[in-house]
């Protein structure tokens, strides 16, 4: 099967995730980043399982879908807070404490 | 239809699933209390999960007791003697902080019953982690002990300073755990499985492979993330600045700890094979993060920054064993467990401190600890007991700990073993420069502004100094107490 | 013999009259009824030495069996004494030591009156300190040497005591002074008693320290202070030497012992002759210090800063001979470091001569009469270490028996003058005092005789020993040993001439009365003039006694003192007595006075000595016109000896030596002072401040990777990451 | 000797009685000062008691082996047990420690420094005094390191509370020379638990210092040796202290209140003397062979340099303070030697300076309480204005100065004596240079302390003091004093006192070094 094809596109994925988390300024589009790094790792997963012809790739994969969802709630809540403390989301700007 | 119905429940150890059950069920309990009686709940909070810590301290132990190891859902949860021994240290400093907790919660009229139940969830993650021996487990434990603490370093909804140090956390910590999973993802691609024994005998055969490298380079980086190793170090000093007092402090102990943890379970567990790898990268992270942690700290003016700075800098010391993993394995575990228990009461002590502090002079900064030693001798005589304990000078605790680096490096011999020593003693040295400042303020300064009137210091929080200042002198006079622990852990982690 | 073994006792009576004067002297005995304790103790000291001496006599003349070592035994005996000290190669000792000592015998003292070898009484008392399981004993070593010195401190320091009940009677430290003068004394005789070289130090230093203390006795003014630390610090330059010294004998002979020491050396001579070289250079170093030799002698005219009697006892009579009686004492080491038996200069003898030659110089150009007599003490003091070593052992001794009665007697006059004069010691303000103080002038002109060596006075017959010592030498003579005893005899007399003529003579130029020191202090002067006359007696020479049939009396300072059990090993000889040499010495001391007599009473003093009162009348006429007399008689003496030597001796002395000495403490504090400031402060310190500076600067700069801002802490995280990845797919 | 009843606890008693006071103490509130201070010397001198019962009790005849024996467990996990005995080398400095302790207490019974606080300050003291003792009768290595660095702690807080001027910088630099050579000594510690062997070649894996000694390094290589050595060295000689690490000790004595100094000076610093003759010698014969021409260099660069600072002072206690770094020179010196003249003066040496230097600092200390300043410039007559001070002063610096018939002789010319042919074929021509340099610090130390004494007591006093009355020494300054007085001229007029109880034991050393050295 294309298991290098699959590979290159989650390591793709993930990079494109990684750089949104670090360019990317607003907010949200940080913690859409991050879901894309998330979905990078589930799709080397769920290849890797079917690779190895064992379903804990998969199971796995699955793990990490609900954990993701909390997370993402969690990230959401917190830029939420921020936008109502200090009106803006632009993670450039929260820089309070340093040194 | 068909498939659904052929789901059958895997055995289930309920003996040893009890501490982890009780702490679920308490959790759950303090949601439902709050539900029915809302308001006139809120005194019992604090109580209620006490009370749950120390039940879910009874099973382990009546496991203690009867001693023998228990495996489950194929090796993925162990319930062991060295599983044990954690779990009873994360109940036991999740106990002190919520002692430390309740005056500063109820006075900043938080919510209070969240507060404990995200405790007591990431209590759960923790003690989930120490039995942990499967990537899936061990990522689950993670999440569960991460997700709560986020959202309490952003407890103080209306503090700017709070907000910001739950986002950086949160930032982070997913970034970390993204970077991490995407280790696991191709670590789990060469295993073909996910357990610790399987990816043990599939990588731990010789020839360097790139992609196990990386894999296990983004798992490692993961967890060094988790106990601010620098140069993950970064969201640790802000966090900490920004978080409510004793949040800082279950972060600074307890989920340190967890990470520690995870990394003893995965370099002697599932990497014992890859030394060529680990000892490198834990030679170089743990001499960067002491010498950096204490280079930074000894700039700092705010004291929660100056701990959390320490913290980091004590991270690094703690990680000084890993560096001699295969050396000496049995020495390295042994040091580390060691040195998180001492560590734990140490640094929550110090913490607690400077709760109490702040409830006077109602600043972080370290000149508002003039002359504490005139106008609150015990409290600066605690103080003085933690930092020497921290700084590792006998009689108080720390020094054992540091012994135990000691005695894993000079056990596994060698020139780098050697060479990391001195960098240790360097550190250690370094280290009290800064503890100096607290204790030159305390003891040789007068009052900044000249009110002397004594700390009225509460309940719960005198007992959390108790425990701490117990703790840390037993184990410094006699360092047996702990180091039997370390000597059990060993045993059943190495899996003799 | 009971006195000899428990000699102890002679020191620890002062000792303890030290303590009961210092502590329970003002409460209890009263601050100006103290001497009473130091009188009486110093008289028992005075009875026991005596008793001492007499006991020793008496071993010599019928010795006991254990005393004798069988000359022809001699090995075997040794071996008995000395356990395994020395058990190998008795064979050989014995044939070099009977060897010797026969001929020692043979041209010994005229009338081949031949002594046996007495051993020394040596009796130890408790394990003093031990180490390596070898345990070192205190004790007491006490033959005629110790005698002998035993009476001359005891006499002296018994005189100085009674006479200093007046001389220092009111001072404000009255009791500091007795309680001082009581230790001084027992640190002295427990020197002289050592019985090994430890002891030797012990009491050096202790005498060191109460001369310092003396010397600083008035510590208000600056100059005592200054003069007081310049003693101890020039002392302590030598005992460096003294300490490598020792230590060297200790290194080579394994033990501290005195007696088996020279026993060794004596019964194997030339072996570890280098060991010895070095011993005796560095002991020289020592007692070039503590006896005033060249070059560190300039601390003992500054000493005259004390008080006087202090001078006569510490820096005339005893202290200052320690460094003379520490080579007697040790004597082998010295005789066969320099080998002293063959050759015919050595260090020892050079440096005494040599301080003989510029001490009698430089007491010309004086005018403080302490200063004359402090430099003539140093003249003497060369003669000593001179005769030491030419090989003249027993000159020597007998040269510091005597000289320290009238050179003691001198300085005490020169005190009762000053106690007459108002307190100056400026000869340029006295004068004609003759007359108002009869006995001081009396006693002063005998003791000055006896130092110029006129005969009968006791100083002739040691000089003259001294001189022949040197004319014969041992294998071969010491020519210029002799022609710089010779120099010295003349300008000794010379210059004491001078003295008595600027003190006693001419009119008083002081101011006030000046009247005689009352009986407490004329009668000590008259006992030591007294012995000044007669203690050449104690050594004459066979010849002289023969025709009173006393020749059984000869050279019983050499019978007696001498340690002829270590010399005879060395094959130390004795010179025939020669008249001639006697006759010259004479004549050159005779000379001296005559000629500085012409300086000063012009040369109507031809005549002859005997008539005093004419030429004191022509005294006042030349002190009217003296300056044509000077321009007359400059030429005469002046020019020949006073300015060349003395000028330039003095030049040099005050210019080099001197100043070579202060300013070697000036700059030992310069160096101090740089090394404090750049190397200490600067360099070492200053580094470990400089890392500590270090450390909180890169902190300060670490902190800027803190930016707070989150995507910072990412890009960091990732970067970290990833050059991690690289490095070590790369590397590993 | 077989150790029975009241004789097996002791030691621990004696290490220990100090420490129950200073709880007593806390526990008493601070108004019943009297009280606290009773209880304070109480204990301590309880404690100097059950050390002369120890002196009585001991076998002089058996001093080279242990006594008192105590073995009980203590860190199993690390098999570090809590062995506690003394020998001969023990005795004079657990009998120093616990004599000077309660005479601190007295002499700072009525004038505390400022800024006062009786309680803490007598609470440190004994804790100070548990943490000294102990040392010296440690027979564990991990024991020994913590009681050695107990005293740390403590002496900190003396110097930085109770100091002078300067004292934050004193105390912490203070502070951080030792800790950094405690670390470095603690690994040397750990190295010698993993690699000592016994005589068959079995892993010894012990801290116990008898075993150890008995070891003597034996199947540790040289090269291991020499490193090992290296880091006892640092945790030894910076608490010696040795050139070049002996800048703390100026500052820290100069800053130090009364007390500390003397407590630092007559104790402490022998903490790091002991840890060479008790640990690093013994221990490693062939390091210690290796290392001995270099400590021997430092030692006789630390004579004559401090002697060169002394002369460079302008302040009387900083000038002593560097007498000490010249005195300890000549104490190295004679360990160098590896010979029983040189360790047994050594040790003497040790008792001597404590003494000696102690009390000058306490003279330094109550002239200061009476001046106000210690600037020797403006200081003088002290002989005037307070004879018995002055002639007290005198003593001392005589004593110091290495007097013969004072303990400081016995101190010096025997470790002189000793460079001249050194043990273990060190090379003799070197240390016969090391001799001589030695003999020539003493004409410095002569000059130093003349030139103090001639500035500080001799001349009239100074006309800003002229018109004051200025005490002469009180009962207080007596009772604390007169011991020292009395041990300075009783050790120096009969050495055996000491020299006698050591000699067995630092044979017993010399022995296993010489075996050494004529082994290869």
């Amino acid at each position: 099967m294309l298991l290098n094809q699959f590979l290159i596109l989650g390591a793709v994925l993930f990079s494109v995730g990684v750089y949104g988390v670090l360019a990317r300024r607003n907010g949200v589009m940080v913690l859409m980043s991050i879901e894309l790094m998330l979905n990078a790792v589930n799709i080397n997963l769920v290849v890797f399982g079917v690779q190895h012809g064992v379903v804990s790739g998969q199971v796995f994969a699955l793990f990490v879908i609900a954990v993701a969802a909390a997370e993402v709630g969690v990230g959401l809540a917190i830029v939420l807070l921020l936008y109502r403390n200090r009106t803006s989301i632009d993670v450039e700007d929260f820089d309070l404490m340093r040194g | 239809m068909e498939a659904l119905l052929a789901f059958s429940r895997p055995a289930l150890d309920w003996h040893a699933l009890a501490p982890e059950l009780t702490l679920l069920a308490f959790g759950t309990l303090i949601t439902v209390v709050d539900i029915i009686w809302d308001d006139r709940s809120k005194r019992a909070m604090p109580t209620l999960a006490g009370i749950g810590l120390l039940a879910s301290l009874l099973p382990i132990l009546t496991l203690a007791v009867d001693g023998s190891e228990r495996t489950m859902f194929g090796g993925a949860y162990v319930v062991d003697d060295f599983s044990l021994v954690l779990k009873a240290l994360f109940l036991i400093s999740g106990y002190v902080v919520i002692l430390m907790s309740v005056d500063y919660i109820r006075d900043g009229d938080y919510y209070e019953n969240e507060y404990y139940t995200l405790m007591l969830t990431s209590l759960l993650g923790m003690v989930m982690m120490s039995s942990s021996r499967d990537l899936i487990s061990v990522f689950v434990a993670l999440e569960l002990l991460s997700i709560p603490a986020y959202m309490l370093a952003a407890w103080r909804k209306g503090g700017a300073r709070s907000n910001e140090a739950g986002l950086k956390y949160y930032l982070m910590g997913v970034f970390a755990s993204a970077v991490m999973l995407y280790g696991m993802s191709l670590v789990y691609g060469l295993a073909g499985s996910t357990a610790f024994e399987a990816i043990a005998q599939e990588l731990g055969s010789g020839e360097s492979n790139p992609v196990a490298i990386l894999g296990i380079l983004f798992i490692l980086i993961g967890f060094a993330f988790k106990v601010s190793a620098v140069p993950f170090h970064t969201w640790a000093p802000d966090t900490y600045e920004g978080a409510p007092t004793p949040v800082t402090a279950f972060l600074a102990v307890a989920s340190k700890t967890a990470g520690m943890v995870a990394l003893i379970q995965l370099v002697f567990v599932a990497f014992p094979g890859r030394d060529d790898v680990v000892q490198p990268f834990f030679w170089l992270i743990a001499a960067l993060t002491m010498t950096i942690g204490n280079l930074i700290a000894l700039r700092q003016n705010n004291i929660v920054r100056l701990l959390a700075y320490s913290g980091v800098a004590q991270g690094g010391f703690m990680l000084v064993p890993f560096a001699v993993a295969a050396d000496a394995p049995a020495r390295a575990i042994e040091a580390v467990v060691i040195y998180m228990a001492i560590y734990a009461f140490m640094n929550l002590g110090a913490f607690t401190v400077v709760l109490a502090v702040a409830r006077k002079t109602r600043s972080g900064e370290i000149d508002s600890y003039g002359g504490l030693f005139q106008y609150a001798p015990g409290l600066a005589v605690a103080m003085t007991i933690f930092l020497a304990a921290l700084a590792g000078i006998p009689p108080a605790g720390g020094w054992f700990a540091k012994f135990g680096l000691f005695r894993a490096l000079l056990d596994a011999g060698g020139g780098w073993a050697a060479g990391l020593g001195v960098v240790v003693a360097v550190n250690t040295v370094i280290a009290f420069a800064y503890y100096a400042r607290i204790l030159v303020q305390m003891w040789f300064q007068s009052v900044p502004d000249g009110d002397e009137r004594p700390i009225a210091i509460p309940g719960s929080l005198k007992a959390a100094l108790a425990v701490t200042i117990i703790a840390t002198m037993a184990f410094g006079v006699l360092p047996g107490l702990v180091g039997h622990f370390g000597e059990v852990s060993v045993l059943s982690a190495l899996g003799g | 013999m009971w006195m000899l073994e428990n000699a102890f006792l002679i020191p620890l009576i002062p000792a303890i009259s030290f303590v009961v004067i210092l502590f329970f002297g003002k409460r209890f005995i009263g601050a100006d009824r103290v001497h009473v304790v130091g009188i009486t103790a110093l008289g028992l000291v005075w009875v026991l030495s005596a008793v001492a001496a007499f006991q020793w006599t008496q071993r010599v003349e019928n010795p006991p069996p254990d005393a004798i070592v069988q000359v022809q035994h001699h090995g075997d005996d040794h071996g008995d004494d000395h356990g395994d000290d020395h058990g190998d190669d008795h064979g050989d000792d014995h044939a070099a030591a009977s060897g010797h000592s026969g001929d020692g015998h043979g041209d010994g003292h005229g009338g081949g009156h031949s002594s046996p070898l007495i051993r020394p009484v040596i009796s130890t008392f408790s394990d003093w300190w031990s180490n390596a399981g070898v345990t070192f004993a205190v004790g007491t070593f006490v033959d005629g040497q110790t005698v002998l010195l035993l009476m001359v401190v005891a006499s002296i320091s018994l005189l100085v005591h009674i006479y200093s009940t007046e001389y220092v009677k009111g001072d404000r430290r009255y009791v500091h002074y007795y309680a001082f003068l009581s230790l001084f004394t027992a640190a002295m005789l427990f020197f002289v008693m050592a019985q090994n070289i430890i002891q030797l130090i012990v009491g050096w230093e202790l005498v060191g320290v109460c001369s310092f203390a003396l010397i600083g006795h008035w510590w208000e003014e600056k100059p005592n202070t200054d003069a007081a630390l310049k003693a101890f610090l020039t002392n302590r330059v030598g005992d460096v030497g003294l300490l490598v010294g020792m230590i060297v004998l200790w290194g080579t002979f394994k033990t501290f012992d005195i007696d088996v020491i020279n026993t060794l050396i004596s019964t194997n001579p030339g072996a570890h002759h280098f060991a010895l070289l070095v011993a005796a250079c560095c002991l020289m170093a020592a007692v070039a210090s503590k006896s005033g030799q060249f070059p560190l002698h300039t601390w003992l005219p500054d000493a005259m800063a004390g008080p006087t009697p202090v001078s006569a006892l510490i820096h005339a009579a005893t202290m200052v001979v320690a460094g003379v009686y520490m080579i007697a004492r040790l004597y082998p080491v010295f005789y066969e470091g320099f080998s002293i038996g063959t050759s015919s200069i050595n260090l020892m003898a050079f440096i005494g001569g040599f301080t003989a030659l510029i001490g009698a110089g430089l007491a010309f150009a004086q005018w403080d009469i302490k200063k004359v007599l402090a430099y003539s003490t140093v003249s003497q003091l060369g003669y000593m270490v001179m005769a030491l070593g030419v090989g003249a052992w027993t000159a020597a001794i007998f040269h510091l028996f005597t000289h320290a009665f009238f050179k003691a007697c001198l300085f005490l006059g020169a005190g009762s003058v000053s106690h007459a004069a108002h307190h100056t010691f400026d000869m340029r303000k006295m004068g004609g005092l003759r007359k108002d103080m009869p006995h001081t002038y009396r006693t002063f002109v005998i003791s000055s005789l006896a130092l110029a060596g006129i005969f009968p006075f006791a100083g002739f017959w040691s000089k003259d020993e001294i001189l022949l010592g040197s004319l014969v030498g041992q294998e071969n003579g010491y020519p210029l040993m002799l022609i710089f005893g010779c120099a010295v005899a003349l300008m000794t007399a010379a210059y004491m001439t001078r003295v008595i003529w600027y003190t006693f003579h001419g009119e008083y130029r002081g101011h006030g009365h000046p009247h005689e020191s009352p009986k407490v202090m004329t009668v000590p002067l008259w006992i030591l003039a007294g012995m000044a006359v007669l203690a050449g007696a104690f050594n004459l020479p066979g010849p002289v006694l023969e025709p009173i049939g006393l020749e059984g009396l000869a050279h019983r300072i050499q019978t007696y003192a001498e340690p002829s059990v270590y010399l005879n090993g060395l094959g130390l000889s004795h010179p025939d007595p020669s008249l001639n040499m006697a006759l010259v010495g004479l004549a050159l001391a005779l000379s001296g006075i005559l000629i500085t007599y012409l300086y000063y009473w012009r040369r109507l003093g031809l005549h002859g000595l005997t008539e005093r009162n004419r030429y004191a009348r022509r005294g006042y006429t030349i002190l009217e016109n003296k300056y044509y007399l000077d321009h007359l008689y400059n030429d005469v003496v002046v020019e020949t000896v006073k300015r060349p030597l003395a000028k330039w001796a003095n030049r040099f002395n005050q210019n080099v030596l001197d100043r070579t000495v202060n300013t070697a403490g000036e700059t030992a504090r310069d160096v101090g002072r740089w090394v404090y400031k750049w190397i200490d402060q600067g360099a070492i310190d200053g580094s470990v401040n400089a890392a500590a500076r270090g450390a909180d600067s890169s902190g300060e700069g670490l902190r800027s990777i803190q930016s707070g801002k989150v995507q910072n802490y990412g890009q960091l995280l990732f970067g970290a990451a990833a050059v991690l990845a690289i490095v070590f797919v790369i590397v590993v | 000797m077989e150790v029975t009843g009241f004789d097996t606890w002791v030691l621990s008693l004696a290490v220990f009685l100090p420490l129950v006071g200073a709880l007593v103490i806390m526990l008493i509130p601070k108004v019943y000062e009297t009280e606290l201070k009773l209880v304070a010397l109480g204990s301590s001198l309880v404690a100097l008691v059950v050390g002369i019962y120890i002196a009585i009790q001991f076998d002089y005849g058996a001093a080279g082996d242990l006594q008192f024996v105590v073995d009980k467990g203590w860190i199993d996990v690390i098999n570090s047990r809590y062995i506690v005995g003394l020998d001969g080398l023990s005795l004079p400095l657990l009998l120093l420690s616990l004599v000077v302790v309660p005479l601190c207490l007295i002499y700072s019974w009525n004038h505390i420094p400022d800024p006062g606080n009786p309680k803490a300050f007598f609470v440190l003291l004994l804790i100070l005094s548990t943490g000294m003792n102990g040392s010296f009768v440690a027979q564990d290595m991990i024991l020994f390191f913590v009681f050695f660095e107990i005293v740390l702690l403590p002496m900190y807080f003396l110097i930085g509370v109770w100091g002078g001027e300067d004292r934050r910088y004193a105390s912490l630099k203070f502070f951080l020379y030792t800790l950094f050579g405690s670390a470095l000594m603690i690994i040397s510690f750990l190295a010698l638990f993993f690699l000592s062997k016994d005589a068959s070649g079995e892993l010894l894996q012990t801290f116990d210092m008898r075993v150890l000694t008995d070891a003597a390094g034996v199947g540790i290589i040289k090269s291991t040796q020499v490193w090992i050595f290296a880091g006892l060295f640092m945790g030894f000689g910076i608490k010696v202290p040795m050139f070049p690490f002996h800048t703390w000790l100026p500052d820290a004595h100069t800053q130090a209140p009364t007390v500390g100094s003397v407590i630092l000076a007559a104790v402490l610093l022998k903490l790091g003397t002991y840890g060479f003759v008790r640990i690093a010698i013994p221990f490693l014969p062939e390091g210690a062979i290796a290392w001995a021409p270099w400590i021997g260099l430092l030692a006789v660069i630390g004579i004559i340099y401090g002697a060169l600072g002394c002369l460079a002072q302008k302040d009387m206690k900083r000038l002593i303070a560097f007498s000490s770094v010249a005195h300890m020179g000549f104490v190295m010196l004679g360990i160098a030697t590896l010979t029983d003249f040189g360790i047994n003066a050594a040790v003497f040496g040790m008792i001597a300076h404590g003494l000696i230097t102690g009390m000058l600092f306490f003279v330094a200390g109550s002239v200061k309480e009476r001046y106000h300043t210690l600037e020797i410039s403006r200081l003088g007559g002290l002989l005037k204005s307070a004879p018995r001070m002055g002639w007290i002063l005198g003593f001392a610096s005589m004593a110091s100065l290495g007097l013969p018939g004072l303990a400081g002789f016995w101190g010096e010319f025997p470790a002189i004596l000793s460079a001249y042919n050194p043990g273990a074929g060190l090379s003799e021509e070197l240390f016969r240079v090391y001799m001589v340099i030695a003999a020539i610090g003493t004409v410095l130390a002569a000059g130093y302390l003349l030139w103090l004494y001639q500035r500080t007591a001799f001349g009239e006093p100074t006309e800003e003091f002229a018109g004051h009355e200025i005490a002469d020494v009180n009962r207080d300054e007596w009772i604390a004093w007169t011991p020292f007085l009395i041990g300075i001229v009783l050790f120096g007029v009969w050495p055996n006192l000491i020299f006698n109880v050591t000699d067995d034991v630092v044979s017993g050393i010399t022995a296993s070094v010489e075996a050494i050295a004529a082994g290869n």
